[in-house]
């Protein structure tokens, strides 16, 4: 199995989007960095995202929510909020680590 | 379970140099090994004993240089990317001629053959950039 | 205080968001600084740059991501007589923001009215 | 060469346009040297990553835009047996591509193919 | 009048798309570094851009075209090409020059 | 007339620079004066005195030096972002308790102050970024 990292806006940079082209069923998806805006309710891409809940687990990291002045409580539902410990877990967990630079 | 770290931007510009400082710490909390962090793009000035931030800031150089000396972390900077970009230690300064260096303690100059390297060595590869 | 006089429009150019990159920071920074000019001073938020003014930042050198917060520092800009904070309207529907979610009085400006005011500009600072 | 026995999956994620920023020639770089370690090496170009392959990229130090064309470079992967290159069938089409247009050879895979070749690597480089 | 300047692909980030939405008619726009891949026929911008030409002057820098290995013969009809010494004169016939970083 | 420059990018890791001296070289041809070239952000780092490009590539450091010398340039580099990323002349590299400089010749650090004068005193300013 797979984590893809993303760290950049969906609204900024096409990155979140390839992710989303190339992960496969069951990967592992981290939203951190400015990667964490894609995750919030109300936002352009939340339909995105909900719709990437199906076949993707998708993970948001709090200290760069919480950094940007943003809620985990306006974090998209089944989205998975984690700090640097799970961040590390999730790369122990999975073979492999691919960042969408 | 055995790590390696890469950096590919500088400290400040972009988040990238902190948010991996902020992994290394945590997986080394939780008992992993750091086999080796890994500076490379603009990444290797990461490693300039000369930054003077405000004093009110984060020293990225600093707590990089504080945890490799605690957990005797092996941080290797790209010399080719190093070069292109000004960063030197005393012996690259003499050979290329220049009056001074600037690599902060903690941190060595070598090749790309020591990124492969950590790629092979280690369980897994995490990549920090822009 | 220098060049007094000629009074200038500078237009600030906000479309990065904070933490992510050090633009948002030192854009400010120039602010700041560029206050004590008197000149004729507009700071227009567009894209992600509108993530720069929401509230409750929350992170310092020790805890979170451990970088500084700087977000307090809008909040001074009133001090120094700089008022004019534009953010782009469309910009704060895609996502989902109002201007009570951000950290200073702003005017929401729509395209033609941002248009507007960068035609009006004589210097455009891009960060 | 080093580390004997071992033989890994290594991808190189590429992903940019070349000249605008580095990583397309320090990815390069670290092609190379890699070449030497006997791994299983591939290299996906997605994006603006399939630029960096362009024919008849024209500048140098003295003329152009003044920096050196590293383009010739890709030609000499072969001679590190570099051989297994990709590019993204999507980022073809939307930019009006073919593979006559690239500077070598290189295998089209949808995305579903390419979603599998990125299953199956051990170390993904990306830049 | 304005000179916008964008210097990133469209693919890549949302600058170009912003530039045209706040220009103003009969302003310029010039295409350079990562820009110029815009300014190309056959991608998916070009309807984009020859819609953009009915209210703008658009240019684009060749050298940074030649870099890349793109010719200008697939410069969409309507974009002229402009060298170095073009910028520095469109820079001088505008009154602010606005880059989107 | 009368032209200004920011840069906002580092050298080779950005095509910024490379395209500011491109247009700044162009307008000094056709007879423009430049009032002043600022660098900022990791602009700064375009002032390395302890940069050693590949010798096929252009040396970026080195071509601003000499533009700046054949056409009196003012190449100022602010002192806030430089300090952050460990850019140092002689002066401050002494007030801040540092054991080497590394600024090249023809830049010179100074506060922000100089880029807002550049934008009131030039007729056009220029901004050269990511």
């Amino acid at each position: 199995m797979l984590l893809h990292t993303v760290n950049k806006s969906p609204f900024d940079r096409n990155s979140l989007e390839n992710c989303l082209r190339f992960a496969q069923k069951g990967h592992s998806i981290l939203l951190f960095e400015d990667g964490i805006y894609g995750a919030l309710t109300g936002t352009r891409f939340e339909t995105l995202l909900k719709g990437a809940l199906k076949s993707y687990n998708i993970y948001v990291l709090v200290p760069d929510i919480q950094a940007r002045g943003m809620r985990t409580e306006n974090v998209i539902d089944g989205i998975k909020s984690t700090d640097y410990a799970g961040f590390v877990d999730l790369v122990a967990e999975n073979k492999t680590v691919q960042a969408w630079l | 379970m055995k790590f390696a770290i890469l950096v590919n931007e500088g400290p400040y510009q972009h988040q990238a140099s902190d948010s991996a400082y902020q992994f290394t710490q945590a997986a080394l909390k939780k008992g992993h090994e750091i086999f080796r962090v890994f500076f490379y793009h603009d990444g290797v000035n990461n490693a300039s004993r000369l930054t003077v931030p405000p004093q009110d800031d984060r020293h990225i150089v600093n707590r990089w240089s504080e945890l490799a000396k605690a957990h005797n972390l092996d941080l290797v900077v790209c010399i080719a990317a190093a070069q292109r970009r000004g960063m030197l230690d005393e012996n690259e300064a003499k050979r290329n001629g220049k009056d001074a260096n600037n690599i902060a303690e903690g941190f060595r100059i070598s090749g790309l053959g020591q990124l492969i390297e950590a790629g092979i060595q280690s369980e897994r590869l995490v990549v920090f950039g822009d | 205080m220098e060049d007094e006089g000629v009074v200038k429009k500078f237009l600030y150019l906000n479309r990065k968001a904070p933490y992510g990159s050090i633009y948002a920071l030192e854009s400010l920074e120039v602010v700041l600084i560029g206050a004590a000019f008197d000149q004729d001073v507009s700071l227009a938020f567009i894209d992600d740059g509108v993530y720069q003014l929401k509230k409750n930042q929350q992170t310092s050198v020790t805890s979170g991501i451990g970088v500084k917060d700087f977000s307090k520092t809008y909040r001074a800009l009133e001090g120094y007589d700089v008022e004019k904070l534009y953010v782009d309207k469309k910009t704060m529907e895609e996502r989902g923001l109002s201007t009570d979610d951000l950290l200073v009085p702003v005017e929401v400006l729509d395209d033609a009215q941002m248009a507007e005011l960068m035609e009006q500009q004589d210097v455009v600072l891009s960060f």
